[in-house]
């Protein structure tokens, strides 16, 4: 939980320089595998996850190391995880679309698109059971919204009124395929009345909209009143994965959501108001970048996990 | 010792259960205050109430999901699925989560979940109710699969898929909802991955899983008139098989047939037969055989039923042909 | 495709007496297997199938015999089906749950909740292709929407303007379970605007209001319009199968929606119009009651399959 | 001839049958203006356009329901599953629909049904794109499972798939997108069912699917300069399994080593030990090895999946072994 705006600043900024670091290793032919960017859609972990306790569960997507740094997973074996190191925070084994954090809450990305809303009800139904005010938040992408799982979970959360914010970050874009193209309605958030929870559509670039939102779904939630879906309006400033061309859209679309930056608005705004001069915000983007780097460093720097270890944790001990 | 049939058996395991300990929740189509669509869940809705023992919808997706979630949050869910025939919907979420979700974390979750499904074989129902599709789930590294054959053997298997800290796929027989046995009073545990020898005998290994295992002792009295004696093994777990109780039985035999209801391909036969000629090739006198319905899908039907499926006839007529 | 009222009525007859003479001959213990009684709901597939012709398609459920006999399968070789005879129009493998008849577009009942729905969105795709005006029409209980393949097809076949009627037979109940239990939103057709597809409730048990809803509906699809939900609130009279002790309701629901029978309620509109007298209703009546006894006894007295037919079909020949 | 890729003989091989037949069609993910997720069906829209060329939503259960679906109402539909780790949320469809169709309703529906997936062993993209699951499909009757190893034998069971009146399960693998074979120009159909002898040889048999037939080769080249011949059997169809070619070549050799991606228990492995046991037990000098990863899921990266899976220095060691 953060509400400084310049937590929130700094949140973002962290994600702003871990995906564009990453990126970089990516170009340098460093990264062992697929790079899922989150660049452009940070406002939206960070909108939901600084209202989050510890307590509250997060599941995630195969878009995922913007959840797990809003939501507190710390940045050096996050970033270790994501190359497959030994020191990563699931031993180098889950990988870039898998880390979890079971001290956080956070309880994983996942491969399968939509796999994660079953999951997510699940936790909400662990936490409603145990009766302490906490939360369960699914994140997910508006493609997902297309798979059976996602009327699944609307439909028994609501039933069961279960402590759930469902969160679908809808950059518009399913790999290739305009959603669009998908749909004959293109508004996720009107899928909620069908099945009798809240629905609310909302800026995914405005950090303070995101909180806004989310506090009243948080309140619900909380109360017993049950889950509410969240529809953030972004924008997946790369391609599905990097080195994707990128031919299903134009130049100009990019530019467009690019002028409409969550990380530049922010800063304009706490420039804006007195919270903070620009020197002060530099210095906290210049801590964001030297963090990452370092911690990019550490991933670089350790070793990969012994293979034998493949063999570990098929069952319990 | 009180006779339960295996229906009560399992709401016996289930009740137990519960009441030791309260993370342990029963979810499922029907299973509330219906009773089950079986009554596999009677009274349990009146004892626990509707915050542990709760009717879901029609939606197998989410009904394993909302376990495999409530597990990673410190719960210990049974969730049903129906028939083993749906598992088709919901086998992302087996075997892509909760059989991976230990594994790929590196230890950091338990996955003590316990999903319940029933097989009907032989009662006519149709293609769609049916099929013994333990192969799925037993190529599923994380799971460990469960298939009981007697009452008490579900009792005590239950109890201990309840209490593992493994997700556990637990295959009741509709056709045998109605066998009795006398179980002793005070707490059954069977532990899982261990197999039981159900007849002792010196000629033929017969491996017989589920429903077979009835048909085998059928096949073992008929035969021991004729001065054959089978010595008949219900693994009890698919998955991790106990392929040292079968290896020294065979080490004894060296001959071996084994029974399922699950089809020839990829099927449980083939697994065994497999385990057996890697370990105890030389043991053996004979191939092993497998003795399953053909691959086909089941027709609507007891006629076609009792033409396809393994019977004891067929049993004694294989080991015949074995020991010619 | 049948329009004349008494068509209708004796349509509706046909499936009274075929789902009554049905539970006797379970009573009478002759029957092998369950039965999945479609008692209480014959407005709802005579009014949507008396408007399809022999082009359009047809995708049922378990509780199938409804559909096929108002799509207009022979009564005898369904009846022997049921019964899994040699002559039964499947050769008697398919059985109580499956029966299809290509020739008239009946394209199978289903074992799975909700699986006929994604074949119905198939089979529609087939009908835009051939580009003939026909249609398909997927029915299922309102226990399948909340099977994630409702969603899915929603959602497909209204992107695609799929030709597709998902017709939704609301009874109430899903085996022993109350759909009020298991949703928060318990109108079925409300899921529609969600999925971008109008969707609309009517009285299953008035043939009338079930023709002219389906009527507009097919005038969308055969015009290139897409899809429609029809919701039909009904009532199964029966159990989930027959021997179901329906302990999960009252015998007054029970009584009330008796009441409102469908078949009574057709026969009072024609005895208040002009078109017949009792006299020839009773006529009609007892017709229907002599086929389905005879297409019983053409059942009953018909051999089994043999069991080597088990072998057949399992791949093209 | 002409030198294409893998991925490019999948295409020509869509192309040509859809030119041929506008019944054929292509549905799934990204297949349409995007050229498909991996380059698959590049060309296809802009030639055939979007009636017959369409992206799907993210709907696994749907897209294989559209096939089954249209195949029963005149279509014959080429469906595609992006990875065949999905396969959890679409087996219903598959299984229980597109394969029992025909038999159930007595023959009077085809299934002209092509789902085309991909394996992605070896790519080091983890335990949700890794698994190699034939034997799910395998283990169920009405389906055939069709696994290519080349471009050119991509290209000619693609073609038969499509023309086929039965759901085919066609497995592509990722890491061969890029290989390179020379294709005759003319028509290329190669039968479904049938296995093809990838090097003579008299030592001992290795049966390899997949990515692992070109492993298997690579060991033979190795192997061949100590003298040792190894005879390579591509199976190129899991099932129906063309058990005789193999059989011939184990009476041959008395030896067999099976390497599959696919996990040993309930693996291809296993089924083809329990048939070369069944049927060849008396050839045999020495148990059928089973060369798979260990049964565990896959983690990130590539470390990890040199380990776990089969190696050309592997199967030497194997056959070595095997001969010592
Ligand atoms: C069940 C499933 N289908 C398809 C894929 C392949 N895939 C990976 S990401 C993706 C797009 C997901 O789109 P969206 O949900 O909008 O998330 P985004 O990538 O935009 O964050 C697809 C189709 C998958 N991983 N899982
Ligand atoms: C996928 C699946 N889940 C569960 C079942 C068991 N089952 C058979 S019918 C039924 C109830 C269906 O309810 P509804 O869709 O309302 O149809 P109705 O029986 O009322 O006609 C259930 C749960 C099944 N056959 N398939
Ligand atoms: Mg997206
Ligand atoms: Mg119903």
């Amino acid at each position: 939980m953060y509400d400084a705006p310049l937590d929130l600043y700094a949140r973002m900024m962290l994600i702003r320089a871990c995906e564009t670091q990453l990126n970089d290793v990516f170009a340098r032919n460093l990264f062992p595998g697929y790079i899922h960017s989150y660049l452009g859609q940070e406002a939206c972990a960070v909108g939901v996850c600084s209202l989050l306790g510890d307590g509250d569960k997060v599941v995630s997507t195969h878009r995922g190391r913007g959840h797990y740094l809003a939501k507190g997973m710390a940045l050096r074996p996050m970033m270790a995880e994501m190359f497959g190191r030994a020191s990563g925070i699931c031993g180098g084994r889950a990988g870039e679309m898998h880390a979890a954090d079971p001290a956080i809450g956070v309880l994983g990305g996942n491969g399968i698109v939509g796999a994660g809303l079953p999951i997510g009800a699940g936790a909400a139904l662990g936490m409603q059971l145990d009766g302490a005010g906490a939360v369960a938040v699914a994140f997910f992408g508006e493609g997902a919204s297309n798979n059976g799982a996602f009327a699944e979970t609307l439909n028994v959360a609501a039933a069961w009124r279960l402590p759930l914010l469902l969160v679908c970050e809808n950059n518009l874009y399913a790999e290739m395929t305009p959603f669009a193209d998908t749909v004959a309605q293109p508004r996720v958030a009107a899928r909620a009345a069908g099945y009798g929870l809240p629905g609310e559509t909302v800026d995914g670039n405005d950090v303070f909209a995101v909180r806004d939102a989310t506090a009243r779904a948080l309140a619900r939630a909380r109360a017993g009143d049950g889950p509410t879906l969240l529809e953030l309006e972004t924008y997946r400033w790369g391609g599905h994965f990097e080195g994707d061309p990128k031919k299903y859209r134009s130049r100009d679309e990019e530019a467009a959501w690019k002028a409409r930056c969550p990380v530049a608005r922010l800063r304009a705004v706490l420039l804006a108001g007195s919270d903070a001069d620009a020197a002060r915000l530099d210095a906290i983007d210049a801590a964001a970048e030297a963090g990452v780097a370092e911690a990019i460093r550490f991933a670089l720097d350790s070793p990969l996990p012994e293979p034998e270890r493949a063999l570990d944790h098929v069952y319990a001990a | 010792m009180t006779t339960k049939t295996y229906c009560w058996a399992i709401i016996d395991a289930i009740r137990e259960e519960m009441a030791r300990d309260d993370r342990v929740l029963l979810l499922g189509e029907d299973v509330g205050a219906a009773g089950g669509a079986f009554g596999a869940s009677r009274g349990l809705f009146d004892t626990f109430g509707p915050a542990r023992v709760r009717d879901t919808p029609i939606s197998e997706e989410i009904i394993v999901g909302l376990g495999v979630g409530a597990a990673m949050t410190g719960r210990r869910p049974i969730v049903e699925i129906m028939f083993m025939d749906f598992f088709g919907l919901c086998l992302d979420q087996i075997a892509n989560q909760a059989a991976k979700t230990r594994y790929l974390y590196g230890g950091m979750f338990s996955m003590p979940l316990v999903i319940r499904t029933s097989v009907a074989v032989e009662m006519g129902i149709g293609p769609h109710h049916s099929q013994s599709l333990e192969s799925w789930v037993g190529h599923v590294p994380g799971l460990k699969v469960v298939m009981p054959s007697t009452p008490r053997d579900a009792k005590g298997l239950l109890k201990s898929a309840i209490r593992d800290e493994d997700p556990v796929i637990f295959i009741e027989h509709l056709a045998l909802h109605r066998m009795k046995e006398e179980i002793e009073d005070g707490e059954v545990l069977i532990p899982i991955g261990k197999a039981d020898i159900k007849r002792p005998g010196r000629d033929v290994t017969v491996v017989a899983t589920g429903l077979m295992v009835g048909k085998a002792l059928a096949a073992a009295e008929i035969l021991a008139a004729e001065g054959i004696e089978i010595e008949v093994i219900d693994p009890r777990t698919i998955s991790p098989l106990d392929i040292d109780t079968i290896l020294a039985s065979v080490a004894k035999t060296n001959r071996a047939i084994v029974v399922t209801a699950s089809l020839k391909p990829f099927g449980f036969g083939s697994e065994v037969a497999a385990q057996i000629m890697q370990h105890g090739f030389f043991d053996l006198d004979a191939p092993v055989v497998r003795l399953a319905p053909p691959f086909t899908p089941t027709p609507f039907g007891k006629g076609f039923e009792d033409f396809l499926n393994p019977t004891a006839d067929k049993i004694v007529a294989a080991v015949r042909e074995l020991l010619a």
